[in-house]
Formats: structure tokens, C-alpha cells, sequence
């Protein structure tokens, strides 16, 4: 059972590693948020599977709270106006 | 074990790669977006360190807030200068070699240091869960926060309002939106705001009540209210006002003062300073410390000395 | 009675900031005076309490250390906090008047400066690493922000260059302390010095804190960020900044190194130190020596003097440690007279270049008194307390043969004698500059305050008896004879 | 070993914020090097707190959950600090400015 769940979360992981290469990539803003969304939701899910595998019941509370962080970054990146953001070799380093 | 092991390595791996990332990246608005996936990822490494009071902190105050701060302040620099010229990353090239050396000296004697050390076997933080029962709180964390190291708590609290006070010192005067009530919004975020900003009160005040026997309590609490005001000035439902209201005045100093007054109150009544009467009194000054860490952490992401609702 | 008196220390001028920040305005002034008044006072029973019993010791919330955390004050403690109390309110008689016309700085002032007062007495109490840290953090984004509040461009860039590196030591001082909790498990000094061991580990976390506490101090060769803060604070600012600040984060070092490392042998490292010290006293007074503006050469004459306390570790003694007490008593209270007399002559006459400050003993003579009556103490000439501060320290470099050392000390005196004759050279000729467009009338109480100090750096040279049986706790990690 | 895996972690971390705070000229990076030489410490306390096997000491817990507070404060200010220079003098970097200006603060 452990071994299943700690493979779980290797996996989880990788997808992590995966959705990276979009939030560093880009090209555009959109591609980047939606990479970080994914980010929210698949921490939740190892959040939720930690809990489970370490024995801490508090982690399903953390979940709560990064589930509620995420919400709160797509309404942050709907609200703001992020044109200025999409040209990758900016000057200004 | 083993497979459980990978699990770290791969966190830690992850770790060092964002901040080299962070550090070395090209554009400065990615190391931004990538220094808030590297908190992240390590509330998954406070998780695996059984360290869960952490992990909520670490989304709320180190990823969360910081990185609205970052991204705000970027996007005034941008604002400010859209040419975004004259500005190069590496100072000197050929700095980078001689400094990387040192860097890694560094790091091996650091990480050599801390490896050599024993462990010791009775330190203050077994006699804290050693002395826990006293307390009236089973979450050893808000034990020591707020009953054996309160004081440090208490000037922390100073620390922050130093912040608030430090920004409003260097305001340039004139107040700055940075909501975007010029530009016509999505019709979504009004509906998505009636639901999440209540969302966020109510898992406020629950990580504030279940600070006292589990993982939580009014750092986290703070700043997942903090998240909401945030929220609401970066909607324009928050605008900046110029000076600093009478009752947010109050607010922003409510912890310190109901912190240090009990305190007092307890020293001229004989006992010692900042003992605390009761398991009552952990919950007030609970309360009054979340209160007075999400106000100053909203306002300093509004870059304002005061908020008002629109339309007032 | 004393122990409450010690904890109002800190918390008086905390609640009283958040009252002159809540109240704003005339309030808050007078607040903010009727607390730094008080201070004075509380030291009364504190001192009566320090020279009966040796010291006196606080555990908060009633949990002993090292679960708890512990407010001590001893006898060099006593000396600081006495030093809080009177540049403080000597420094907040000028605010008082130098604020009084930018209502819009002054509501930010007064909580600044308030929570500043807080966090050095914090400092000078405290017996716990981490309380320490916290503690520091107060103060150095309260000296920040002061700074800051200059405004132009000048003194932001130096508030942030400031920040950064104050940063930057923190976190080198907390990594060393991570280190320590884990090697002894407690983080009181006192306690930490049965645990400590030589191994290379604990040297490596004592030098992590050594450099933060150095960086903060802005002890050669890691100074460069002080010069240009200070001399673009406001006067008041400036005053407690060099007067103050940098001793505070010294003070810990002090008590790090002779409490809880008195069990270690740290020879060579001691060495260092005294040359990152010679090398302060010799650049600190060479760059002073050509500055061409008067707050510049004041604030380089603070790197100069910082280097003398760096003199105890290689001297390392029973009878340096009263010198180097001494010489913290008696730079600060004469830097504190130079910096606010500097502040009130750059106020009256506009500028504070040299060049341009001519006949200035008919124009603003207190100031000029008060500047000259705090360089004898800078110089190091009898009376004053600096004079007996080198005195002390010859002898014991005398006492040792350590002859290296004994150069450097009389070297430095001869150039701060040099540096501080150019400016009031300067300042006596009679030649009459043209501009006076920009004076700005500078208050009575301005230059009496500035006076006061001057006077009390001259004095502490007289009255050398009591402080020095403030002194009389010994450090265990010095001997008698070294 | 679990202890070991983040030890060498947090060390990296705080050299690379070091590198980074060396070499990074915008005031901005320098700030993101500074939360990361402090993410790298608070990784090392814990980890030595005996996160890794046993219970964790909650002493070390609440140091970095006072650091957090403490570091996302300071970069608050410091936030604010940089906004305002690069609105007084168009850089968001720190030159070395030649000793010869007029400072204020004669207030």
C-alpha cells in the first residue's frame, strides 16, 4: 500500500517537473499560469496522498489551504492586465 | 523507506534547481514566477519534514504573499520604465568563476558543519513538549510561539508594523491604484470574488481555531486573509487612500497591544511578564496578532498607507 | 521594582509607539518625549539593583531558560542602556524642534524612532541568539527606514545598500545560530558556554556570526555601507546611528565571544580581528582626513573608532575590557554631539562643505563649541573619556609589549588630532562665504542638546569611578594576566 | 539519509543565493537571492530539528515560522524602498556614488 502511494507521488511529482518546463518556457503569459494552475492542483493531490502515507491528517488542511491559493491566483492573473510580460528575452535582466 | 526516499531526493533536486533557475535565469519575470513554484515546493518539503504549521505557511506568507509582492513590484518598475533599458544582469563576467568557487566552499563547509554535529539530547525543544500540558494548547508549535517564546512573537510583531512604517516613510506621496479599475473586467470575477473572499474568512478563522491543538494558527490565519484583501485591491474593490485611517491605525497595532498590555497587566499583578492567565487568552491574543498581520501585510502589497472600499 | 523597570525599558517605548502612531500629530510628540524622559528614571533602580547583586535577570512568561527566554542586564549592560537612555533623549530634545516643521515626516518619526529605542534596549537585555536576531531585525529596518526618511536620492540608495547588506548579515548570524541550537540545544548564551567545544563545527557557526555581527557594525573591511547612511540621515538619526546602532550588534559580539565562547581557545581568530580593527582605525581616519564635507567626516571618523573596539581581542584582558567599555561610552557620547552639532550647522548654513563653512565661530559659535569640546574626546586628549578609553588601552598593550598594536592606537589618535583640527580650521577662518539663501533658523534647544552630549563626553572622563565599578563583572572569558 | 538529502539541499540553496546576491546587479534579484539564502536556512534548521525520524522539535518550527514573517517583511520594505529610488533616479541598481554630493538630512 505504501510503496502504491509513494509511487503515486513520484509520478505527481514528475507531472510537477513537467508543468516547469512550461512556467520556464512560456511562451506566453497564458502558457505560464496555466502551467502554475496545474501546479495548485497536482500539489493538493500530493498533499492529500501525503497525508495519507505519512499518517499526518493536518496536511489534508494544507491541501485546503493551497486549493484556496490557487483559486486566488487565477482571479489574481484574470485581474491583471499581463502584456508586457510575454517577451522572453527582455532586455531588463 | 526506500521508495519514500526518492520522494525527497527528487523535492530536494527540485529545490536547488528552481533557485539556481531563479538565480541564473534570463528574464527577471520568470525568476519571479519560478522563486514562488520554488516555495512551493518546499511546503512539500515542510510536509515531508512533518513540519505541516510550515507548509501552511510557507503557501500563504513565503510563495503566496511574497510573490504578489514581487510580481506587483515588477510590474510598477515596468510600468514606471516600459523600455525597461539600461539595465544588465552580471556586473562583471569574470566575477562569476571565482565567485562560484567561494559559493561552493561555502556550501561544502556549511553542509559539512551541519552533518558533523550531533544531535543533542535534551534541548529547549524537548522541554517544551515536555511542558506542554501547562500550556492549555496540545499544538506544540503554538506552545512555543505564543506561551515559552511569546517575547520573540511579540517583537516580530514590531517587525512588521517596522515594515508597514518603513514603506509608508518612502511613499512617493501620491496613492497608487494597483487594482485595475480603469480596464473593463471579466465578467467571471465578480461571481469568483463573491465566492472566494468569503471562502477565505472562513478558512482564516478555522486555521485560527484549530491553531490550538493542530497545525495552523494566526501567522497562517493572517495571511490567508491578507490573500483576500490582496485579492480585493488587485480587483479594485480596495482602493489605496492617502493616509492612514483611525481605525486601521488601531488595527495594525492591535496585536502589539494587546499582546504587551496583557503581559503587563499580569507583571504588576505579581506573576511574570507575558505569562499568560489562561487558554482563553491564547485565543484573544491568537486573534488580535491574525488581525494585525493581515492588514499590514494587504496594505504593503497595495503599496498604500490605507484601504478604503470603493466607491466611499 | 528593578526587574519591572527592566522590562519597561523595552516595552514603555514599544507601546508608546503604538500610541504616537495610532494618535499622530502634537500627541505623538509629546508621547515620544514624556517616554524617552522617562528612561532616565528607569535606570535609577536598575543601576542600584546591578552594583548590589551584580545583576538582575528576568525570565519571561516564567519559563526558565532554555525554554524560555531570559532578559539580563549586568554591569556593561547597565552602561549601555544608560547610554539608550541619555543619547536618546538628548537626540529626541533635538527632533523634537528639527521635525517640528515637516509635519509630514514627523508622523512617521516618532513610531520609527520609538520602536528603534525598543529594539537597542531589547538588544542590550537579551540572553537568547534567536531573541537576538529578532531584536536586531527591529532595529535595523527601524535605523533603515530613518534613514530613508532623508528622502533624494542620495540617502535612499544608502538606506538601501544598508538593507541589504543588514540582510545579508542576519542571515549569515542566524545560519551560525541554526548551528549552535543544534550543537548545544539551547540558544541562551550564558548556558551555551558549558556546551561549547572547539570542534570545527562550532568554529564555523562562531565565524558565520562573527562576520554577521561585523558586517553590522561595520567593522573594516565591511563598512562600506556606513559612511554614506549615515551621513545622509537626519541629525537626530545620525546621532543614535553611530552613537548606537553599530555598538549594539559589537555588544553582542562582545558577549558571544567572552560568555559563551570564554571556554574555547580562539587566539588566531582574535589576531584577525585586531587587524580588521588596526586596518579601520588607519583607513576609517585616511578617509576622513579628505572628505570634503563635514557629515562625511564625522561618519568616516566612526569607522576610524569602531576600530579601537576591535583592539580587545588581541589585547584580550581584564584591563582591555574596561578600556573598550570606555571607548563605547566615550565615541558614543562624543560622535552623538559631533553628528547633531554637524546636523545644526549643515541646517544653518545650508551646506556642510568644508570649504564653505568660514566664519562660523560668529555665525553658529554653540554648535562650533560643541563640535570642538567632542573632538578633544574624539582626539583623545585629557580630560575627556576618550582620553582615559586609549589610556587604558596603551597601558594594557604597554603591559603586554604588544607593540604592533600600541602603534596603531597612537597613530589613529595623531590622525583623528589631524582630521578633526581640518575641520575646525576650516570652520575658525574668518573668510565670509556669500550665499545665505538657505539658512534655516536652528533652535536654542538644538545646539544645547548637541552642547549636553559634548560636555558629558568631556565629563566621563572626570567621573570614571562608579562607571568603572559598573564594570567590575567580569567576562569569564578573559584573564587577569594575558 | 533523509536528513542528509536536505542538509545538502538547504546548503545549496544558501550558496546559490549567495552567488546570486554577489553576481545580480538589479536590486530586485538581489532581493529573490536574499529569500532563498533564508529558504536555504530555515531548510537546514528544520532538517536538523529532527524533522527526518522521531518527533520534530517544535522549537526550530517556530524560529522559521518568525523568519518567514521576518523575511517577507524586510522584502516588503525593501520593495517599497526600490520603487521609490527607481522612481528618484530611474536605476534599480546601487552604484557607488561619488562622496561629493550634497546629502540631506539636516532635519
Amino acid at each position: 500500500m505504501n510503496t502504491a502511494l509513494s509511487l503515486a507521488v513520484i509520478f505527481l511529482i514528475i507531472n510537477l517537473a513537467a508543468g516547469l518546463v512550461r512556467v520556464a518556457r512560456g511562451p506566453s503569459p497564458e502558457d505560464r499560469m496555466l502551467a502554475a494552475l496545474l501546479f495548485g492542483s497536482t500539489t493538493v493531490a500530493v498533499l492529500l496522498i501525503l497525508a495519507q502515507l505519512m499518517e499526518i491528517p493536518a496536511l489534508r488542511d494544507v491541501a485546503l489551504l493551497f486549493g484556496l491559493l490557487a483559486a486566488i491566483i487565477s482571479v489574481a492573473f484574470v485581474a491583471l492586465p499581463a502584456d508586457h510580460d510575454r517577451d522572453e528575452e527582455d532586455s531588463w535582466r | 523507506m526506500g521508495i519514500s526516499l526518492v520522494i525527497d531526493v527528487l523535492l530536494a533536486l527540485g529545490l536547488v534547481g528552481l533557485a539556481l533557475q531563479v538565480v541564473a535565469g534570463p528574464s527577471l519575470f520568470r525568476s519571479i514566477v519560478l522563486f514562488v513554484v520554488f516555495g512551493l515546493v518546499m511546503a512539500l518539503a515542510w510536509a515531508r519534514l512533518h513540519a505541516p504549521d510550515l507548509a501552511m505557511a510557507e503557501a500563504a506568507i513565503g510563495a503566496g504573499i511574497t510573490g504578489a509582492l514581487l510580481l506587483m513590484t515588477y510590474r510598477r518598475l515596468v510600468e514606471l520604465n516600459p523600455e525597461k533599458r539600461g539595465e544588465t544582469y552580471l556586473g562583471s563576467r569574470w566575477l562569476a568563476a571565482p565567485v562560484g568557487v567561494l559559493t561552493g566552499v561555502l556550501v561544502g563547509l556549511i553542509g559539512w558543519a551541519a552533518l558533523q554535529l550531533p544531535p543533542g539530547d535534551t534541548t529547549a525543544g524537548t522541554l517544551a513538549r515536555d511542558a506542554l500540558d501547562e500550556t492549555g494548547v496540545s499544538n506544540p508549535v503554538t506552545g512555543v510561539l505564543l506561551v515559552f517564546r511569546g517575547y520573540d512573537t511579540l517583537l516580530e510583531m514590531g517587525v512588521l508594523l517596522l515594515a508597514f512604517l518603513g514603506a509608508r516613510a518612502v511613499a512617493s506621496g501620491r496613492a497608487h491604484s494597483p487594482g485595475t479599475s480603469e480596464v473593463s473586467e471579466p465578467a467571471l470575477v465578480g461571481a469568483l470574488l463573491s465566492l472566494v473572499v468569503p471562502l477565505t474568512i472562513l478558512v482564516g478563522i478555522y486555521l485560527l481555531r484549530a491553531g490550538g491543538h493542530a497545525p495552523g494558527g494566526a501567522f497562517q490565519a493572517g495571511a490567508v486573509l491578507a490573500a483576500g484583501g490582496v485579492l480585493l485591491s488587485l480587483t479594485g474593490r480596495l482602493v489605496p487612500t492617502d493616509h492612514t485611517p483611525l481605525v486601521q491605525r488601531l488595527v495594525l497595532v492591535l496585536g502589539l497591544l494587546v499582546f504587551s498590555g496583557m503581559g503587563l497587566f499580569m507583571l504588576f499583578a505579581g506573576s511574570a511578564m507575558l505569562s499568560l492567565p489562561g487558554t482563553w487568552a491564547i485565543y484573544l491574543v491568537e486573534t488580535a496578532l491574525m488581525i494585525s498581520i493581515a492588514l499590514p501585510l494587504a496594505l504593503l502589497f497595495a503599496q498604500a498607507p490605507g484601504l478604503k472600499g470603493r466607491g466611499h | 521594582m528593578a526587574e519591572q523597570a527592566m522590562i519597561l525599558l523595552v516595552f514603555l517605548p514599544l507601546l508608546a509607539a503604538c500610541l504616537a502612531f495610532v494618535l499622530a500629530g502634537t500627541p505623538a510628540r509629546v508621547i515620544a518625549g514624556i517616554t524617552m524622559a522617562a528612561l532616565p528614571a528607569l535606570m535609577l533602580p536598575i543601576t542600584v539593583d546591578v552594583i548590589d547583586q551584580g545583576e538582575i535577570a528576568h525570565s519571561l512568561g516564567g519559563h526558565a531558560a532554555p525554554l524560555g527566554i531570559r532578559l539580563v542586564a549586568d554591569g556593561s549592560g547597565a552602561l549601555m542602556l544608560w547610554l539608550v537612555a541619555i543619547i536618546g533623549s538628548l537626540a529626541s530634545l533635538h527632533a523634537w524642534f528639527s521635525f517640528r516643521d515637516q509635519p509630514d515626516a514627523e508622523g512617521t518619526f516618532w513610531p520609527l524612532w520609538l520602536i528603534l529605542i525598543a529594539g537597542l534596549n531589547g538588544m542590550f537585555l537579551s540572553c537568547d541568539l534567536f531573541n537576538l536576531y529578532v531584536a536586531m531585525e527591529l532595529v535595523t529596518l527601524s535605523a533603515v527606514a530613518l534613514v530613508a526618511l532623508a528622502g533624494g536620492p542620495v540617502a535612499l540608495s544608502a538606506a538601501m545598500r544598508y538593507l541589504l547588506l543588514a540582510m545579508l548579515a542576519s542571515l549569515a548570524y542566524l545560519l551560525g545560530v541554526v548551528l549552535i541550537y543544534n550543537a548545544t540545544g539551547t540558544m541562551d548564551f550564558r548556558l551555551l558556554a558549558a556546551d561549547l567545544e572547539a570542534t570545527p563545527e562550532v568554529i564555523i557557526s562562531l565565524v558565520l556570526i562573527t562576520v554577521g555581527l561585523l558586517l553590522k557594525t561595520a567593522i573594516f573591511p565591511l563598512h562600506v555601507w556606513l559612511p554614506r547612511a549615515h551621513a545622509s540621515a537626519p541629525g537626530p538619526v545620525s546621532a543614535v546611528l553611530s552613537a548606537l546602532v553599530v555598538k549594539a550588534s559589537l555588544f553582542v559580539l562582545y558577549r558571544i565571544w567572552f560568555w559563551s565562547g570564554a571556554e574555547l581557545d580562539l587566539a588566531p581568530a582574535e589576531w584577525v580581528l585586531g587587524l580588521a580593527g588596526a586596518g579601520a582605525i588607519i583607513y576609517g581616519s585616511l578617509a576622513a582626513l579628505v572628505q570634503s564635507r563635514l557629515k562625511l567626516l564625522v561618519a568616516y571618523s566612526t569607522v576610524a573608532q569602531l576600530g579601537y573596539l576591535m583592539m580587545i581581542f588581541p589585547l584580550a584582558s581584564l584591563l582591555a575590557w574596561p578600556a573598550a567599555n570606555y571607548q563605547i561610552m566615550a565615541h558614543a557620547l562624543a560622535k552623538a554631539a559631533l553628528f547633531l552639532a554637524a546636523a545644526n550647522i549643515l541646517r544653518g548654513q545650508g551646506t556642510d562643505r568644508l570649504q564653505e563653512l568660514g566664519g562660523l565661530d560668529r555665525r553658529q559659535p554653540i554648535d562650533l563649541f560643541a563640535f570642538g569640546i567632542a573632538g578633544v574626546s574624539i582626539m583623545g586628549l585629557p580630560p575627556s573619556g576618550g582620553f582615559l578609553a586609549k589610556w587604558m588601552f596603551l597601558e594594557t598593550a604597554w603591559a603586554q609589549a604588544a607593540w604592533g598594536w600600541l602603534a596603531v592606537m597612537v597613530i589613529g589618535s595623531l590622525l583623528a588630532a589631524a582630521y578633526i583640527f581640518r575641520a575646525l580650521a576650516g570652520m575658525l577662518t574668518s573668510r565670509q562665504t556669500e550665499f545665505q539663501a538657505r539658512i534655516r533658523p536652528v533652535h536654542r534647544a538644538m545646539s544645547l542638546s548637541a552642547l549636553a552630549l559634548a560636555l558629558l563626553a568631556l565629563a566621563s572622563g572626570f567621573a570614571s569611578s562608579p562607571i568603572l565599578e559598573l564594570l567590575g563583572l567580569e567576562p569569564p572569558g578573559l584573564s587577569v594576566d594575558s | 539519509m533523509q536528513a542528509e538529502i536536505y542538509v545538502a539541499a538547504s546548503a545549496a540553496v544558501f550558496g546559490t543565493g549567495v552567488y546570486g546576491l554577489i553576481l545580480a546587479r538589479h536590486i530586485l534579484r538581489k532581493l529573490l537571492a536574499l529569500n532563498l539564502m533564508g529558504g536555504g536556512v530555515f531548510l537546514l534548521l528544520i532538517t536538523l530539528g529532527g524533522g527526518a525520524d522521531g518527533p520534530p522539535d517544535p522549537i526550530p518550527q517556530a524560529m522559521v515560522l518568525t523568519g518567514i514573517v521576518i523575511a517577507v517583511s524586510a522584502t516588503a520594505f525593501a520593495l517599497a524602498m526600490l520603487v521609490r529610488l527607481y522612481q528618484e533616479t530611474g536605476r534599480a541598481t546601487l552604484e557607488l556614488e561619488d562622496d561629493d554630493q550634497e546629502g540631506g538630512g539636516d532635519g
